[in-house]
């Protein structure tokens, strides 16, 4: 039997190891699509044969679900992402941010997660006017690090999983939450799977998994 | 790796089959654009040509809703055939084919409406017929035009990519073809593979393009000889 | 076969309007002055040309009407089965001779050509130029294979615009020859500039002056009528007393005199001021 | 929707100039392409040809990669101009030009190797220079190549996705064009933004279409006597 | 004005080989079968054939070295300052006969062409076409057009391959008068395949066949060897006793016999089966 997961590229990563683990550990086949939350969200909207969802937010799961497109009771906060300020060439910090004057890179605040999350950041500071015309924006937060990695951009809003799946250990700043609303991950199972038991059945192995979620540069949820 | 070759596989299999169909279908559509006095002409023209404006991921979009079981072709094609369009095969197909039309059609209309009507004349006082004229005239003069559109048909629907996204849904073996199967590498900071693959596309575009072009400049005025070309 | 043509159509600002019932036998003569409307005529009769509306046509061949504006029949060019010898040759340049030959055949859907291929060969004499490419060949070259093409295509009628022009005088005279002899199974219809030619192959002759008929006649009616009137001379030897004149001319730019015909001198004609006639004042 | 305008503006104003700046530069490399019997020949016109093949996002990820300061090419602009190529409409008309490149050679190539040498050397015999061969016969004579190129080139640039999403960084004013505009939308479930967009898109590309393509068909063919169109 | 060629090149199959060193005044006629190598020395001349390895080439003009293929000497066409008359016209069809002439006025870059304007349009007749498209014009039309653009770029030297062979013969004896004037400004190359054009218009003359010269010389030498040997003949009196034979003629494909010269006659000659020998036997 075969399984279709379709997953938010931030996490692409941290599923490949779940993925791989669950196969040795179950003998079943796990096929991995990703994309932008958004843009996946789009193809499971028109009939995009998938059986699980990992999105990068809460409100496309709480969509599908308001639609009935999710077995019932299957959504579930599978992460909590971690936002962080990174500029590789010296240790960064949020006073960083008030003298600096050229371009910093985030994830589009308008269809990615950790850009909304970064716009909070920068709003709470009083920033955001003045950075207006000065942020870059990646499609979703993957683009973001691209910018910063690539060198074309010296500053930028970062998710730590990244920063952890690239081996980057300095030169960053965990961004303290009571600057952003919480990125809560949520996953779901999507009801015109054929396969509900299994896709179930992997839902749980992640959510069990804590382990390799948390060592991947992710905060899981209270209470689980 | 295995799964770089499937998307590369699924990739060379779609451009084929895509340009096979765009080869049949456009030169009629090609001729009528060339030489219809048609008042509706151009808006045929423009209507082929709008895939081309349109942001693919548009195209795309639009083309996700019409696939849709939820509206009129997607319901219509899931009667028929019992299967959805949108991330299939064949649903790449269709997308291909209505993406790179204007490829395809464009290069035929110029070559069509470039040959010199004095052959054909020619032709039609020799007793043939519209087909055997275009057989025994039209192809053989606009061979290099037919080669161009095959080349950016073909070459086009390897690079897809906005389509694809939309329409595909990024399933291995299925619909990942490898634009897809790259941006994912990059996106998922697998650099390193992304250079081989980006690598090993670079020498299979070129080694296939040199082949094409080779082919077509061997092919190409044996007799000419002039200091004028 | 009766061929009939009338027309009254617009070629840009030239106007052709024309009637036209003549029996087809042999090799006919359309002659005219350069822009006479003699290649529109043709390409009327082969159906090449649009017809527009408010335009006139009617041709009828064999007791078949190919074309009638006012009936709305059009029968395509291809369905005629007249051939054409364009004055510009047009040959298949991707293809070799023989294969422009062979096409020709191909289309027509004959077993045998009407007159056979080795005839045609040999009597266009283009034996030596059979494997070469089209596109090398010079222009006398291209006009004779155009003509083998036509007469392999077996046409009930064969349309010639000019298609010695470009030959020397020897492909010529062999051409002529081998055209009239052909010219038993396939009637023609041919332009030419050359009076001596029009005269040798023609009979009748069709006269076109600026897209009307000015003459349609016989060979013996019409040879009069032919613009051979002038010619330049030198005169070689002159007595003012006896009213002597001796002239010196090149025979082909020369009327046919008989004796006792009437002729005009002209001192310094404005149409003629070449060194032949002006060294020696 | 002000920014949507923007948007417009910006998208038509970057393929304004990579269709002009590709005008300039295109026809003399699709010369040599058509003409020339160098052995590189071949070589050149496959990698002409390459942005054809490689996806759009591809492309732009190594754009952004050469435009890194860290890189030879994006230092060396960085001390000439002392600015950054990425992420500025600069940036985006070269990664266009790039990207446009084959859809503006491609046509004229095969305009110039159709366009008949006769006509060339009754020119070169008046003593026309080779600039004024090009002047007076072949931009007249392929007159249809180029207005194919311009457009081709125009409105690939207009659509262009991949690249521009890759080197962009959707800058409001500056980089942000229509069809990553129409994307944010699309992907922030903003459909019915979208569907005004996209409609407002088709609209204006038709109107543009129809425009240019009524103008070539009214400018051509005028003496054409003839069924054989 | 001297023009010097040595040519051995090759064009597909055919060998042009041929040494030429002639003095260029008046209209220089050259002479040759269809195939002969006319239009390839002209075009060699021209400066547009592409020269080959191997390929011997060296033409001077005037004291100037305008090829010379040991030394690695070139003159691309537009330095020549050689016009060219082609056998196909080649006007531009996107612009009008007026454009045409023009632009050859405006790209020789003289004040005044050699030649005026109204001389030229009066001496090649189009006066009544310069309004209209070069497209739309009758094949006669587009060659005199030809000419004229190719006198208004006031070259040094005219070549002229077949200028005259669409025309009718009035419009031929217009242009024959116009040409012999004007070669005394610009020196003139002149294929014809007309025997009496060569010999009214041309000195000296110039014999090729298979792409080398045969006979080289002025006009009274060469008359003699040029194709006009053979003509078709219809008996008309025939008296076996006395030998006396009467043949009718058609003058312009006639030898030009003298009293006393001995001629040859062949019964059925396979060179001629006209109808004219055959129709009565
Ligand atoms: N590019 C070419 N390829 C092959 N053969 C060629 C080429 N150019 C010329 N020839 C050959 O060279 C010979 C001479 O050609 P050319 O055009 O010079 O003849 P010409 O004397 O002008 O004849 P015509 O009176 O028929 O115009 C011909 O046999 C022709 O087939
Ligand atoms: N498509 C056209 N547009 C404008 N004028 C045209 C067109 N076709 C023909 N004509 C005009 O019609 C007239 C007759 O042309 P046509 O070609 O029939 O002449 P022709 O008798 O064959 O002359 P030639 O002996 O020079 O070949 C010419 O004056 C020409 O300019
Ligand atoms: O993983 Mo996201 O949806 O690109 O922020
Ligand atoms: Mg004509
Ligand atoms: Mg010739």
């Amino acid at each position: 039997e075969k399984l279709t997961i379709a997953v938010a590229a931030n996490f692409k990563h941290t599923m490949d190891e779940l993925v791989a683990q669950f196969e040795a550990d179950t003998g079943h086949q796990v096929t991995v699509a990703t994309g932008s939350t958004g843009g996946l969200y789009t193809q499971i909207l028109h009939g995009a044969p998938y059986d699980l969802f990992f999105a990068a937010d809460a409100e496309r799961p709480q969509l599908l679900e308001q639609r009935q497109l999710i077995e019932p009771n299957s959504r579930f906060t599978y992460a909590i992402g971690i936002l962080t300020l990174w500029q590789p060439q010296q240790e960064p910090s949020l006073a960083l941010l008030t003298d600096w004057s050229k371009k910093v890179s985030i994830a589009n605040p308008k269809t990615a997660p950790y850009g909304e999350a970064a716009a909070q950041v920068l709003t709470k500071l009083g920033l955001f006017q003045q950075y207006q015309r000065r942020l870059v924006k990646g499609n979703n937060i993957v683009q973001a690090y691209q910018y910063v990695d690539s060198g074309n951009v010296e500053l930028g809003f970062v998710s730590l999983s990244q920063l952890t799946a690239a081996g980057v250990r300095e030169h960053y700043y965990v961004i303290p939450q009571q600057y952003y609303h919480p990125i809560e991950q949520q996953a779901v199972v999507l009801k015109r799977s054929n396969q509900l038991a299994l896709a179930t059945q992997f839902a749980h192995f992640v959510q069990q998994n804590k382990a390799t979620v948390i060592a991947a540069g992710y905060r899981l949820p209270e209470g689980n | 790796m295995s799964a770089d070759f499937q998307a590369l596989y699924i990739t060379v299999k779609l451009a084929l089959v895509t340009t096979v169909l765009l080869l049949l279908v456009s030169p009629p559509i090609a001729w009528w654009l060339a030489h219809s006095k048609n008042r509706y002409r151009t808006i045929a023209e423009a209507l082929v040509a709008l895939p081309l404006v349109l942001p693919p991921t548009v195209l795309g979009f639009y083309l996700l809703l019409a696939f849709s079981p939820q509206y009129f072709p997607g319901a219509l094609w899931q009667d028929i055939s019992g299967q959805s369009l949108a991330f299939s095969f064949t649903g790449l197909v269709i997308g291909s084919m209505i993406y790179s039309l204007p490829f395809v059609v464009q290069p035929l209309q110029s070559g069509f409406a470039t040959l010199g009507v004095k052959e054909l004349e020619a032709g039609a006082t020799m007793g043939m017929s519209r087909l055997q004229r275009f057989r025994y005239i039209v192809v053989p003069m606009t061979k290099r035009s037919f080669m161009l559109a095959a080349t950016l048909g073909f070459a086009h629907t390897m690079g897809e990519f906005g389509v694809v996204l939309m329409i595909g849904g990024n399933i291995p073996g299925e619909t990942q073809v490898i634009s897809i199967a790259l941006f994912e590498h990059v996106e998922a900071l697998e650099y390193q593979q992304a250079h081989i693959m980006a690598g090993g596309l670079m020498v299979f575009s070129m080694v296939l393009l040199l082949f094409i072009y080779g082919y077509l400049n061997r092919s190409q005025g044996k007799h000419q000889q002039t200091r004028f070309w | 076969m009766q061929l009939t043509v009338h027309l009254d159509q617009y070629f840009g600002q030239f106007r052709i309007e024309l009637q036209l019932c003549i029996k087809l036998r042999g090799i006919i003569g359309v002659f005219g002055t350069s822009g006479a409307g003699k290649t529109s005529l043709f390409r009327a009769i082969a159906g090449l040309n649009q017809s527009a509306p408010n335009q006139l046509s009617l041709i009828k061949l064999d007791g078949n009407t190919l074309e009638d504006s006012q009936k709305k029949v059009f029968v395509e060019a291809e369905h005629r089965n007249i051939g054409f010898v364009f004055q510009d040759s047009r040959l298949f340049n991707h293809l070799t001779v023989e294969q422009n030959l062979s096409l020709a055949i191909k289309i027509s859907q004959r077993k045998e050509p009407l007159i056979s291929y080795q005839d045609v060969v040999q009597g266009c004499g283009i034996e030596p130029l059979l494997t070469q490419s089209a596109e090398g060949l010079s222009a006398g070259q291209r006009q004779r294979v155009a003509i083998a093409r036509a007469l392999l295509g077996s046409p009930k009628l064969l349309l010639l615009d000019e298609p010695l022009a470009a030959l020397d005088h020897d492909s010529r005279q062999h051409l002529v020859a081998f055209l009239n002899q052909v010219s038993e199974l396939i009637p023609m219809l041919f332009i030419s500039h050359s009076v001596s030619e029009t005269l040798t192959l023609c009979d009748p002759l069709i006269l076109l002056e600026g897209g009307r008929i000015k003459a349609i006649g016989s060979r013996e009616q019409l040879a009069e009528t032919l613009p051979k009137r002038r010619a330049s001379a030198v005169v070689t030897e002159f007595d003012p007393e006896t009213g002597k004149l001796c002239l010196d001319t090149i025979p082909d730019l020369l009327p046919e005199f008989k004796p006792g015909q009437r002729i005009g001198i002209v001192a310094e004609p404005s149409w003629l001021k070449s060194r032949e006639l002006t060294r020696d004042d």
